[in-house]
């Protein structure tokens, strides 16, 4: 078979267009030690981020190699998402690592750091697609948020009734179908109906904008990464109706 | 306006998708007909979003933005954006005008941060109702000709889907009545774009823009689709083939006004059209059938420049909007192109997108490059009148069909031809005399007036 | 089960799009792979519609019936259509038969009436979720073989997208564990093929069906989804290639089982099928943007014996219902490349497919009929166990994706594969060691449970 | 160009598989005159017709030129066209055919003869696409039914004025534009508010089934030749819920 060699007229490689200069991670700490915590974080090796933060936990308070040495390191993980640097994975294993290590913290504490807020996630009744869900999971988690992960196929009254135990900042929820993603005004209704007023961010690809901006209480997710932006306005008091007008529109 | 004595391209082997004998430049350095086949996705709002012109932007911001990020996504090298009018994008002519600027913001900036490459094209509606207002002069033809200046500004290329003649010709393809169609399609679709194109073009001089061209939708599309399928009784497709040769007539007269392309994409008559002029043609088959079906999905693509789906209301699809998704699949069916072309196979895959439909039915079997050349050739060679070429074109047409004898029609349909060719015959020589006949024969059609085509 | 230890095709030369080394016969005389591509439509019902077996009943009759009707009116000779079924249509396993039933009926009616030759493809659904149900025994894992019984009495073909190891790999595909996703596909994804393939052949050698076959729709088109066009970020391109890669050890057993094609339309490791089985098989690329997007929606037609949209909603267009549209759309599709065949130009043809997206992503790259064989190859030539069969055909692929200058990787995506190759390279030599590896790393994964693997 | 001699595997000509086999028109009258007329109409040829009508007047009455001659022949080309052995053109002239006969009976009488019953028809407004319309008439006017036609491009308002004015059996509306079939409704609301039931059958290229049964007296039109035997229900007393269930669902 023939086989070109100039495709230029067929199709173009948007994504070498694009392609974003190699950035290093910045340095987040002037102590060695933290510095390494860090870095496993940035890299997101779990054992080496447990064993940094072991060795970090020698010389400081739990609370400084979580605020000085994990987040840190975290941030900069985001940043580098942020810029299109890093990729989906890469947020996950760092996240992973920076848990490993707040985990050793905690344990050394003898209790539970302090998270900025809760989200409630679920993926509607009926529906198993979760991917989307899973990705919101860990981008929030990496961002500090405490995330109450109801997994998929959830019943409407349970994503109502986690709402009222957990009083989260945000709730979200993925539908990849359109006979599930029926289950979110339904949810919004008895929220409402609870004085529940709590934004409620729907995404995933059944799911317009038009849909979800039908509702009480609804906000449109197009993608995943929104979602840390989207919990951090509405721990600084944004109600949804702020949310939905900068978000949606 | 001097009618065309010559053909573009010395035979119908010289013709090929992608490639005119005289292509244009867009704004942002796109070559049309320069070698390279460019899909154009058509969006159509939904309604209820014509309710204002915020509302309206918004739904063409989102439309449009869609295709252009879905090129983006799949890696389209170039899209060519269309949006037909819609009522009050006309009649409020600063809307059209809104709406053009709007997504040339919108191109430029998909330039500037991938490099994608797109051309807009501005289709004002055309509001004159022959049977409900005086085609030269009223206020729906000042918006028409306003929603030019409008839309000139911004756009790359803008077209019209004009109306001369319709009247006639709704009266007369019901009732197999061939003078009807050459008299309606022919002279009065043919002076009627006279009177416009000149302005047209005058317009498009003063704004750097190009003047696209215009389409027999209104008449031989319609012939077309009452035709139907192969389950239709409406109009024989023998009927809608004369319809279609004879409107070759009025369309040609727009690049005679100086329109030079790229052609409206539902003007099926392009094929021959561009055998005369060699101007770019944009034209739809299968991928439009999201807008209408028709006999000849493939072989229309055959010598096409762009490539469209006609229309498509926006909404969502379970991959993602239906203007996204029609941008794909267009983009996906000119990369096949591109690649024949790159690859030296063209005239190969062009013989199998002819064969696909030449032999489904009338309509594919006159628009094959050979017989749309031959056609074309027809037109030339009678250049006296509007009405002798669509004659001619009619006559040619109808020859070609009765044969080849690979061309199977029912009974009924080559009976009706045979009709249709025969009343041709009878038919007046001169133009004057044929007008005079018409003139009497359709004095009370509803809505026909001489004078709006200056009779 | 015997692994497959040889190849079908002598080179990838020999594959060509109509022509399987194994054609099938459907109920009404179709010969699938016999020559000749044919259209796949797959209709889906509108929410709502699933409320009672009546609505649903009566919204297939209407999905399936325009599909039908459009290829009357265009005149395509021959249509597939596939219901994939929705939740209630296996759940309640009598839907499904009915469903099936009427569409035979109506097929029956097309032919008679019209000379129409049709066949209907019912997949039911895989409701067994493996992190909520036990894979083998659970009331959901009834259902569907009880669907299987009732479908493949009125079905000619029927098919399933299983879902083994999908809790491993969804674990795995964010996390760059290439181990997690040989595991989860190759390894457990086939061992739950097995236990479930054994008894959908059984059932249909009982109902004279033909057993179609699987696709890794929930673990490949995931991570190629996921991999999306070029702005995704999510996974890159060159791990989704090697978990198609991988898949191919898991869809194979469909066929070791006993299953015989056509293939399922949303398998894009069809090609790799197609090389060592000679099964047809039915793909889908640009004309299932209506449903998702990918970055090789010409090559993966290169091969194809049947030519599918994957999905699309029921509702309306301008021109005609969704599923009208979509059949019309694939049938020219499927007619140009008929005419290639019969032009004896199938061979260009197939050339501007390849090209046009051989080197637009990893995607195209691999599929390409000459990586494809490349890859099959490996396949059968490491065909000690599930394990190394997958590992196998990723290295392969990774060696030709990191061989070829042509095929362009970001530095991100290329350093990503070279990591991958590197994680391959440290992997156990033998299945045995490397289950138990596994069952160790993925313990916690939530809803694994080795038993329901047989381990 | 290679062209091939045989395209059995590209494309399948239905028309030709089901081409009906040529039928002559029966007779329809032993009275050579009035079959005179009856072929005048049969073959769709206006002078012929009235030349011939002319003639049958000298010895017949009208009433039995019409009840005898053209109508009879009317009922054959209806009936070619049921079996699909016309096409519409050849109704449409056999209808022009018969109306100029009917013009000069009725001139012969001093009055107009009574027709089956009255149906208002008309394009939505905002809508010129009026050729289903223009089939619709045809095949109204072919079967003997007044057809108050109203044209394109009609207001709401003077739809409802015609119906009440003139009572027609049945109500016809045509929208080929998503933005203009919302008119039917609007229409179907007004008409049951002044307590006019009438059968209203919407059809054209946007309008779906769905769509029109979701609104009271709406019927859904598919084809353009069913209208004749909607409006033969209508007159013979069935209201809209009998016709909706007889022609859609
Ligand atoms: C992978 C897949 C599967 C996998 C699911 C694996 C899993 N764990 O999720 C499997 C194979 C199991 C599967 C099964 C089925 N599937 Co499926 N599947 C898909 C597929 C191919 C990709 C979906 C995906 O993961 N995309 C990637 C993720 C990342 O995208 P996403 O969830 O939309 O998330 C993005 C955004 O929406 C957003 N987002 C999502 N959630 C949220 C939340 C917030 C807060 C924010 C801010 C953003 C956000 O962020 C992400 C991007 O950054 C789609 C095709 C498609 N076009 O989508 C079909 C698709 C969704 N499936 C479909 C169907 C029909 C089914 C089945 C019924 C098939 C069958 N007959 O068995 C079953 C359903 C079972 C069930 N009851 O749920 C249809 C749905 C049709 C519909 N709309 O109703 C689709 C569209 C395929 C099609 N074209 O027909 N499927
Ligand atoms: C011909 C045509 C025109 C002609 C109309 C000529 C005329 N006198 O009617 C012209 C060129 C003027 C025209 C103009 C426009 N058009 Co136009 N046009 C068409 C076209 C190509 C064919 C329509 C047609 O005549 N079909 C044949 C007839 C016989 O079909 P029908 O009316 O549906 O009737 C059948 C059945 O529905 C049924 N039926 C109909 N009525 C009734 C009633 C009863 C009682 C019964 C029982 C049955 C029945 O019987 C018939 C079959 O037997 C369609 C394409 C398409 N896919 O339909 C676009 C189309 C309708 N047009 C369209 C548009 C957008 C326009 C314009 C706005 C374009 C522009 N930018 O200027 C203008 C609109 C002007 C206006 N305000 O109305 C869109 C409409 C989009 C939408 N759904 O909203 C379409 C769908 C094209 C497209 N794909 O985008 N158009």
């Amino acid at each position: 078979m023939k086989i070109l060699e100039d495709f230029s007229n067929i199709f173009t490689r948007y994504d070498l267009n694009i392609e974003v200069a190699r950035q290093e991670a910045r340095k987040v700490s002037k102590d060695a030690t933290l510095q390494t915590v860090a870095d496993a974080v940035v890299v997101g090796e779990t054992e080496e981020c447990e064993a940094a933060t072991k060795a970090a936990l020698a010389a400081k308070s739990p609370m400084e190699v979580i605020n000085d040495g994990l987040i840190p390191g975290m941030n900069e993980v985001s940043r580098l998402w942020d810029e299109g640097v890093y990729f989906l994975p890469q947020v996950i294993l760092a996240s992973d690592a920076m848990n490993a290590g707040i985990a050793l913290c905690e344990e050394k504490m003898g209790k539970a750091m302090d998270k900025k807020g809760k989200v409630v996630t679920h993926t509607a009744e009926g529906d198993i697609h979760d991917i989307g869900q899973v990705i919101v999971n860990a981008l929030l988690n990496a961002n500090g948020f405490e995330v109450v992960n109801l997994g998929a196929d959830v019943p409407v009254d349970k994503v109502v009734e986690a709402c009222r135990v957990n009083n989260p900042v945000m709730v979200t929820g993925t539908a990849l179908m359109t006979t599930t993603m029926t289950a979110f005004p339904k949810i919004a209704a008895q929220l409402k109906r609870l004085g529940l007023n709590i934004p409620f961010v729907c995404g995933g690809g059944a799911v317009s904008e038009e849909y979800v901006t039908s509702f009480e209480l609804g906000i449109w997710g197009k993608e995943a990464n929104q979602a840390p932006g989207m919990a951090e306005d509405a721990l600084a008091g944004d109600n949804w109706n702020d949310m939905r007008s900068k978000w949606n529109g | 306006m001097k009618l065309s004595s010559q053909m573009a391209y010395k035979s119908a082997d010289e013709m090929m998708f992608g490639t005119a004998k005289k292509p244009v430049t867009t704004k942002r350095g796109i070559v049309l007909g320069g070698g390279h086949v460019v899909p154009e996705v058509v969006p159509h709002p939904r309604p209820g979003s014509e309710k204002t012109m915020k509302t309206l932007l918004r739904e063409y911001e989102r439309a449009n933005g869609d295709a252009l990020e879905r090129c983006v996504i799949v890696g389209h090298p170039i899209l060519q954006i269309e949006n037909e009018h819609v009522f009050q994008m006309t009649h409020n002519p600063k809307w059209g005008g809104e709406i053009a600027a709007q997504t040339a913001k919108q191109m430029d900036e998909y330039l500037e941060k991938y490099g994608l490459k797109a051309s807009y094209r501005a289709t004002p509606a055309d509001l004159r109702k022959p049977d409900m207002v005086n085609m030269r002069d009223s206020d729906y033809t000042r918006e028409v000709l306003e929603s030019f200046k409008e839309c000139a500004k911004y756009a790359d290329v803008v077209s019209i889907e004009s109306m001369g003649g319709k009247e006639v010709f709704d009266h007369a393809i019901i009732r197999n009545d061939i003078a009807g169609l050459l008299f309606g399609q022919a002279v009065l679709g043919g002076r009627d774009m006279e009177w416009m194109w000149t302005q047209i073009v005058d317009i498009c001089k003063k704004n750097n823009c190009i003047p696209g061209g215009d389409t027999n939708c209104s008449e031989a599309n319609t012939a077309m689709f009452m035709a139907g399928g192969f389950i239709s009784k409406d109009v024989p497709h023998t009927m809608a083939a004369l319809s279609r040769a004879i409107c070759v007539s009025r369309t040609l007269v727009a690049y005679e006004c100086g329109a030079t392309g790229p052609t409206k994409d539902c003007a099926y008559e392009d094929p021959i059209i561009k055998s005369i002029t060699g101007v770019p043609i944009s034209s739809e088959g299968k991928t439009s059938a999201c807008a209408h079906s028709d006999l000849c999905g493939n072989v229309i693509a055959a010598v096409c420049d762009l490539w469209s789906n006609e229309a498509v209301e926006y909404h969502d699809m379970f991959g993602a909007t239906t203007t996204a998704v029609f941008a794909e699949i267009l983009g996906y069916d000119a990369a096949a192109m591109n690649a024949a072309i790159e690859l030296g196979y063209q005239k190969e895959f062009q013989a199998c997108l002819v064969n696909s439909d030449m032999y489904r039915g009338p309509h594919g079997f006159m628009l094959a490059p050979q017989n749309a050349w031959l056609i074309g050739k027809a037109v030339v060679d009678n250049n006296e009148s509007l009405y002798a070429r669509g004659k001619a074109a009619a006559v040619k047409c109808g020859e070609l069909m009765l044969g080849d004898p690979k061309l199977k029609l029912t009974a009924f349909e080559r009976e009706s031809l045979q009709g249709y060719m025969k009343d041709m015959e009878k038919l007046p020589a001169k133009e004057e005399d044929f007008i005079d006949m018409c003139l009497k024969k359709y004095a009370n059609v509803k809505g026909f007036d001489p004078a709006a085509y200056g009779l």
